[in-house]
């Protein structure tokens, strides 16, 4: 392999942006047929350097080289066209279009006149589904895809063209196990026919599954390109961050109290069904499941925000109404969604107008704002959490996803909520601020506060539950304490194999 | 088209023989912009009083809201609907007339009323009603020169005119029959600006608000109606300038009245929409019954100054 | 030395862009024209811009709360048309609050549409626009309306009036928006309007309740058309229907030269302000010069435009978009 | 999904069969003519009177589409019209006679497009809001149609142009063969061609649309050329025929065209529309207008009737498109 002409080679890139130096001269090459890896936390430059290759910005210094032949690629289809091909890790889908106009979005096949070959679209997306072996037609209307099945869509826009390197950047985010193995396949098939893949995850385990070797970028700057075979997570993590992290399970033990809450027989329409469970002062639950299996959902009914078709919700033993979250958060509940962006932030206001939105109404001086009482919360929470900003006044839009959702945290914990739910706490945020984020749920625990964790991601969930309920599709298939849990079993009743046996 | 349940039910007993129905006369009128200001609103009520007072009339009233597409495809509803006569208050003077010739195509005749149309269009209409708007402005000029010369500044007044919204038939008229007349009669007296006020009296007293700052020696007001000359009044009164100005308006309306009556506003020009829709209607009925009419029926628009205004009621709008 | 001008130049547009093209409008204008700034002018512009200003007051609200309020214009006709009919039959000290209990109905049933059955509020607005225009002919049947006995009321204070020699409107426009921009940028209600135009999602994952502050920000809308209602009324004691036709649309354009975002969560009375009377400088300005009232129509237009667009060229460093 | 889409995109048909039938039962009640509503000809009537704001609202549609909305079009229509009218008496149109017709028709068609190139330019290359930046040509155009002509109607009446305005091909009104051929070559271009679908694509997530390398600001250029075409055709149709153009004519045409697209059913946020639908939305409201006039409706039941309805079909629209009690009530 070493022998031969790297498909793909990056030679000092270097970008600034005003005031910012996002990439400072990385170099490092893709073979033929190899899957390589690139590591780095957010804010490493990772998504930059796509956006270089894939044409959106233009390099300041370096040159890219296609199969040694040095190219300036000006966008998208340009690089497309040379043979680059990226797969986007949010969903890039227009979902009014069908699935066939989606995969060929910016290269509909053209008669004369710039009219659309139907025809050659339909048969070609057919036939592109087919090597995907999924249960959608190339006519279907992406918006009534499910969520895994977009994914799907967006990686069969990849199979369009014969490509020489395909870009998958954090490609299993929302797919289930069944279909990454169709996806593995894929790469795999891919990598057959010589195809260079660059793979862009903060899964370690899907790392040392399938790819050869690892480039990691650290600030900007390339720090070095690891062989999959010769290395270890440890190190691995070392080189993106500059240090070791403590993986194992957090040793705080401590006594719980009383249920905090409990839910009986809750259930929204056809979103779930007869949903049971308790949370104890001092507990965290853990909530583990596809996506769509009605975590979500379950979580936003008893923030108030669905309302539920049947079932009781008690808290500390009262049956309670929750009409709304402002309901809810007068009852001691508080709720860190899913999507930071879309709902646990307004990006456009600062760090401390957020953190105390929930509580504005109290933070009066007669009826003016009190700004010292504003400033002094959020000086409390930005030590207490550490989070790391210039100052209040900085734009919540501005920090990194860490931050954003220790002030999401902050915003919470300075309501005293008794039952906090955190859903998808790590999601997009980096190895670092991850484990200082697990640790986070693990002392607010000891301090008594009943914690329930809704995560896709294994680890995550093993690592901080004291107790792990498994969803699957509506409903709660089983329930774990963290000493009996396997990763077998759990795998098991989330895929809803194990529910008739459990059940 | 405010029909009583009476007049529906009169209506369609009417209906009931053709013999009955071809003795009355379905007459058609499409207005310019009913609810923009006050005489446009009192003239479609003496109108629709007019019609319903009349048993031989029944009368469809529309209005184009100053939109010339909605009047003409309402001049082709009229049509449609084989009425025997059609009135039209035009939004633009010339745009309807291929519409009225369709009208005349299909034996139905026109009359055109208020404002009229242009020249090339004559030979489609059976008759014009409505005030002569180039004589109002050429007697507007001629109250206003009447008056600085009683008060012995017509050798050196500086005016300022507050037409109406430009681009309507009556505002052009009357500026061009205002402009063409004072220098006949008054050649000392300079025109020193013309702004439009829109038929609107706020915007007019702004715009007499920047005419008050930027010339410090402002003599007379011509404003193409009163409801404009009015909002110029407010203006000056508030700058403390009133005295010194002589305001001539257009369309008596009752504030000029009453402004006139307080001795503040110097003379207008009297017309009458109750006069103005009368006409139109009993145009377009002598039309019907065969009378032979001249071509341009204007209704009279006397002058009406503060010192003959005892001869006039106020107007009621 | 040209670099860190440039940059310094760039910083203060950015922050500063609608001063410092207000500043440089008059100084413009002064020079073409010495009675450009002459007291008396100037206090004529603020006077004849309080009753636009008092509307774009409210509008910011609605604006920064990520609507939009196009009715604001047939709303100020409606308010016109009530206070000077009610005058006449209910006496002044009846008739305005009645006046402003109704339109701020008006804006109650805005408000229930658009934040609590959120319906789009550009289509809402733009009905209403019609709506509120038939309803006021219906009140008026049409005619002019006016109040009869024009010297002896007390009514025309509002319009007319002067207390310690300032204008009466003036002082009402200044009076509100020193009150609103208190509201906006020192309450808790101010607060949750940025937050819900900002990302009303995630205010009401926060428990703001985005339902009632939309509703609330129509309230206000209306409440402040309904005081310009009121100042137009007393200014002439005596108005057509169509008094506040096409307002909407400058008012709109006031508030977006304040550098309000169209998009929510942006903006600040005080910009409004200056977004007002820059529109009305430049009004008069290019009446004071001798321009045909044309002319400020094209102004307007290239002004509009170069405030936005110098204004988010400064959010994104530079003047081009990258749109490719 | 297809029943929905027959929900969404029938709507606007069965509002209009419901219009039909109520002014024709109310107009037998309440008209003082012998006409019936739904006479033939008062259907062929309905279609030309349609064709002004229609013609403009089925370019709205695409801009719609693309998730920007162009407020200017009233502005464009009038600049154009007074540029096709004034024409006519340049001093070497009026040497080459009938010919000047084609030739003054191409220069008001490119007033528009040049107008709404001028429009796409500034969206594409500052990248202001089209909102914005259509609210402020809005201005700017109407204070050209002013300037060109000092305040005064522009004026110009071609008999043979109005005899060819007037002419009814199969029965057809001119302006209604430019209204449908105008509907065609849209339709066409909405599902048929890449331009029409990636506008789609681009109102519907443009940050995808320009990761697939879809160019949105030449596509933006192109389609406010096309609408300020339209709107220039729509001035030709109409003034061809009426021969003189007021300074204010057009004046609310953008928002009656925005009606008629919201009516027939184009999301506001973009993605979502189709050109059959918005003539649905143009032939509701002319049909709205002319029934009103019909059963001899006032002034202000025409605009609170109008302005209600709106607000109605808006409500009805949202109520449609609720996933029950189930919703995230956000």
């Amino acid at each position: 392999m070493n022998n031969d002409i790297p498909i793909l080679r990056l030679e000092g890139i270097v970008k600034t942006f005003p005031g910012v130096r996002a990439l400072d001269g990385v170099s490092f090459n893709v073979l033929p047929g190899e899957v390589h890896a690139l590591m780095g936390e957010n804010g490493a430059g990772k998504s930059t350097l796509m956006k270089v290759l894939g044409g959106i910005h233009q390099p300041d210094e370096g040159r890219i080289l296609i199969a040694e032949e040095p190219v300036v690629m000006t966008s998208p289809i340009q690089a497309k066209a040379k043979g680059v091909v990226f797969i986007h890790q949010e969903l890039s889908l227009a979902d009014e279009l069908s699935v066939a106009e989606n995969i060929f979005l910016g290269e509909l096949p053209r008669k004369t006149f710039g009219r659309v070959d139907w025809t050659r679209l339909y048969a070609e997306t057919d036939a592109i589904l087919k090597t995907l072996n999924v249960g959608f037609n190339a006519r279907t209307r992406v918006g009534d895809l499910s969520i895994a099945n977009q994914q799907m869509v967006e990686i069969a826009r990849a199979l369009t063209v014969d490509p020489r390197a395909v870009i998958f950047d954090e490609p299993t985010a929302s797919l289930t196990d069944a279909e990454k193995v169709v996806l593995f396949d894929v790469i795999a098939d891919l990598k057959t026919r010589g195809v260079g893949i660059i793979y862009i995850s903060h899964r370690m385990e899907e790392i040392f599954k399938i790819t050869d070797r690892i480039s990691v970028l650290r600030d900007g700057e390339y720090r070095g390109t690891l062989v999959t075979a010769e290395t270890d997570e440890d190190k691995v993590t070392q080189a993106m961050i500059g240090r070791s992290l403590d993986l194992t399970r957090s040793p705080l033990q401590h006594e719980m109290g009383d249920i905090a809450l409990e839910v009986r027989g809750l259930e929204c329409g056809a979103l779930y069904q007869d949903v049971s469970f308790s949370v104890r002062k001092g507990e965290v639950v853990g909530f583990y499941g596809l996506v769509g299996a009605g975590r979500t959902e379950i979580a936003e009914t008893i923030f108030g925000l669905r309302a539920p078709s049947a079932g009781k919700i008690l808290i500390n033993g009262q049956e309670v109404r929750i009409g709304s979250p402002i309901e809810a958060i007068r009852l001691g509940i508080s709720l860190v969604p899913e999507d930071r962006k879309g709902q646990g932030l307004v990006l456009g206001m600062n760090c401390r107008d957020n953190m105390t939105l929930p509580q504005v109404d109290d933070m009066t001086a007669g009826p003016f704002l009190a700004n010292g009482a504003e400033v002094a919360i959020f000086d409390q929470y930005r030590d207490k959490l550490d989070i790391r900003t210039p100052g209040w006044r900085q734009q919540v839009g501005n920090l990194s996803g860490g931050n954003q959702q220790k002030i999401v945290i902050g915003k919470w914990l300075s309501m005293h909520p008794e039952v906090l739910i955190v859903d998808e706490p790590t999601r997009g945020i980096d190895v670092g601020s991850k484990s200082e984020i697990h640790n986070l749920i693990r002392e607010l625990a000891a301090q008594g506060y009943a914690v329930i964790v809704i995560s896709s991601e294994m680890p995550e969930v093993l690592h901080v539950s004291d107790r792990i309920v498994a969803m699957h599709n509506g409903r709660i298939t089983r329930e774990f304490t963290s000493d009996e849990v396997t990763e077998d079993s759990l795998i098991q009743a989330i895929s809803g194999i194990a529910s008739d046996k459990v059940a | 088209m405010k029909r009583t349940i009476k007049a529906m039910l009169a209506c369609s007993a009417a209906m009931l023989g053709t013999a009955a129905a071809a003795e009355t006369m379905t007459i058609g009128i499409t207005q310019n912009n009913v609810g923009v200001d006050s005489y446009q609103t009192t003239y479609e009520k003496a109108f629709i009083e007019a019609a319903d007072a009349n048993p031989d009339v029944e009368a469809v009233v529309l209005d184009a809201g100053g939109d010339v597409a909605r009047q003409i495809a309402q001049i082709e509803d009229l049509i449609q609907q084989e009425v025997d006569a059609i009135i039209i208050w035009p939004t633009n003077g010339e745009a309807v007339i291929p519409a009225v010739r369709k009208a005349k195509q299909a034996g139905i005749p026109v009359v055109i009323t208020n404002s009229n149309i242009a020249e090339q269009g004559f030979d489609f209409v059976s008759s014009f009603s409505g005030p002569d708007n180039i004589t109002q402005g050429a007697r507007a000029a001629e109250i206003m020169c009447d008056k600085f010369k009683e008060m012995g500044t017509d050798t050196e007044a500086q005016i300022v005119q507050i037409s109406g919204q430009p681009g309507y038939t009556t505002a052009i008229e009357r500026a061009k029959g205002f402009e063409d007349r004072l220098p006949e009669v008054c050649p000392d007296v300079t025109l020193l600006e013309s702004q439009p006020g829109d038929w609107n009296r706020e915007k007019s007293q702004q715009v007499m608000e920047a005419f008050l700052v930027k010339y410090d020696d402002i003599d007379g007001v011509y404003a193409g109606d009163d409801n404009m000359g009015v909002g110029a009044l407010n203006a000056a009164k508030a700058a403390g300038r009133a005295g010194d100005i002589i305001f001539v308006g257009a369309t008596n309306f009752s504030v000029g009245y009453e402004a006139m009556e307080a001795g503040e506003y110097w003379g207008s020009i009297y017309q009458s929409p109750v006069d103005d829709a009368k006409a139109a209607l009993q145009t377009a009925i002598d039309i019907l019954g065969g009378k032979e009419l001249p071509f341009l029926n204007y209704f009279d628009t006397p002058k009406i100054t503060q010192d003959n205004m005892a001869e006039f009621d106020k107007p009621v709008f | 030395m040209s670099a860190m001008t440039r940059q310094g130049v760039a910083k203060l547009l950015a922050r500063q862009g609608i001063l410092v093209a207000f500043v440089l409008f008059m100084v413009v204008f002064a020079i073409a024209n010495q009675r450009f700034l002459a007291i008396d002018n100037i206090s004529g512009v603020i006077r004849s811009s309080a009753i636009l200003g008092v509307m774009a007051l409210g509008v910011t609200f609605v604006v920064i709360g990520g609507n939009l309020d196009l009715s604001v214009g047939s709303m100020m006709s409606f308010s016109t048309i009530v206070v000077l009919d009610l005058h006449d039959k209910l006496g002044p000290t009846l008739a305005i609050p009645a006046m402003f209990g109704l339109t701020l109905l008006l804006g109650a049933f805005i408000g229930v549409l658009v934040g609590y059955l959120k319906l789009n509020s550009l289509i809402v607005t733009l009905g209403m626009l019609s709506a509120i225009h038939g309803l006021t002919l219906t009140w008026s049947g049409g005619k002019n309306m006016d109040i009869a006995d024009k010297e002896a009321t007390w009514f025309s204070v509002f319009g007319q009036g002067d207390i310690v020699g300032i204008p009466v409107p003036i002082l009402i426009f200044a009076l509100l928006a020193g009150a609103l921009s208190l509201v906006l940028g020192r309450t808790p209600f101010g607060r949750k309007v940025y937050a819900v135009g900002g990302n009303g999602v995630a205010a009401t994952f926060s428990g703001v309740p985005r339902a009632r502050v939309v509703f609330f920000t129509y309230l206000i809308s209306a409440f402040c058309v309904a005081t310009a209602g009121l100042i137009q009324a007393s200014r002439s004691l005596g108005s057509q229907n169509t008094v506040g036709q096409g307002m909407e649309l400058e008012v709109l354009a006031a508030v977006i030269l304040g550098g309000a975002s169209l998009l929510g969560g942006s903006g600040t009375v005080f910009k409004t302000v200056i977004g007002v009377l820059i529109l009305g400088f430049i009004q008069n300005g290019l009446l004071l010069v001798g321009l045909e009232f044309y002319a400020q129509y094209i102004v307007t237009w290239i002004i509009i435009i170069l405030a936005v667009w110098l204004d988010i060229a400064a959010k994104r460093g530079r003047l081009w978009s990258s749109i490719a | 999904m297809t029943k929905e889409n027959l929900i969404k995109q029938g709507a606007i048909w069965a509002f209009i069969a419901v219009e039909l039938i109520f002014f024709t039962v109310m107009g037998d009640i309440l008209s003082v003519t012998s006409k019936s509503f739904m006479d033939f000809e008062n259907m062929l009537l309905l279609l030309k009177q349609s064709a002004p704001i229609g013609i403009i609202a089925l370019g709205m549609t695409i801009i719609m589409v693309n998730g920007n909305i162009d407020l200017s079009v009233g502005a464009t229509f009038a600049l154009s019209a007074v540029v096709l009218l004034d024409s006519f008496s340049w001093p070497f149109m009026a040497a080459i006679g009938d010919w000047a017709i084609p030739l003054a028709w191409f220069f008001a068609l490119a007033t528009g497009l040049i107008l709404g190139a001028i429009n796409g330019l500034i969206v594409w290359k500052t990248g202001v809001d089209a909102f914005i930046v259509t609210l402020g040509s809005m201005l700017g155009y109407r204070g050209l149609v002013f300037m060109y002509n000092g305040e005064q109607p522009t004026s110009h009446l071609n008999w043979t142009l109005v005899d060819f305005a007037e002419l009814q091909f199969l029965g057809l009104h001119t302006a209604t063969w430019f209204l449908l051929l105008t509907a065609l070559g849209l339709w066409l271009l909405m599902t048929r061609t890449v331009h029409g679908r990636n506008a789609y694509a681009i109102g519907n997530n443009r940050e995808a649309a320009v990761n697939a390398g879809i160019r949105v600001g030449p596509h933006f250029l192109i389609n406010f050329m096309l609408i300020g075409f339209l709107a220039a055709l729509s001035a030709v149709v109409f003034y061809s025929e009426s021969g003189s153009v007021n300074p204010n004519d057009g004046t609310l045409y953008e928002l009656w065209a925005i009606t008629a697209v919201v009516l027939g059913g184009t999301k506001l946020t973009g993605g979502y529309g189709s050109i059959v639908s918005t003539l649905g939305g143009v032939i509701a409201i002319q049909l709205l207008r002319k029934g009103l006039g019909h059963i001899g409706a006032d002034t202000e039941t025409v605009n609170l009737v109008i302005g209600l309805i709106l607000i109605t079909v808006l409500f009805l629209d949202r109520q449609l498109n609720r996933q029950g009690k189930e919703e995230l009530k956000t």
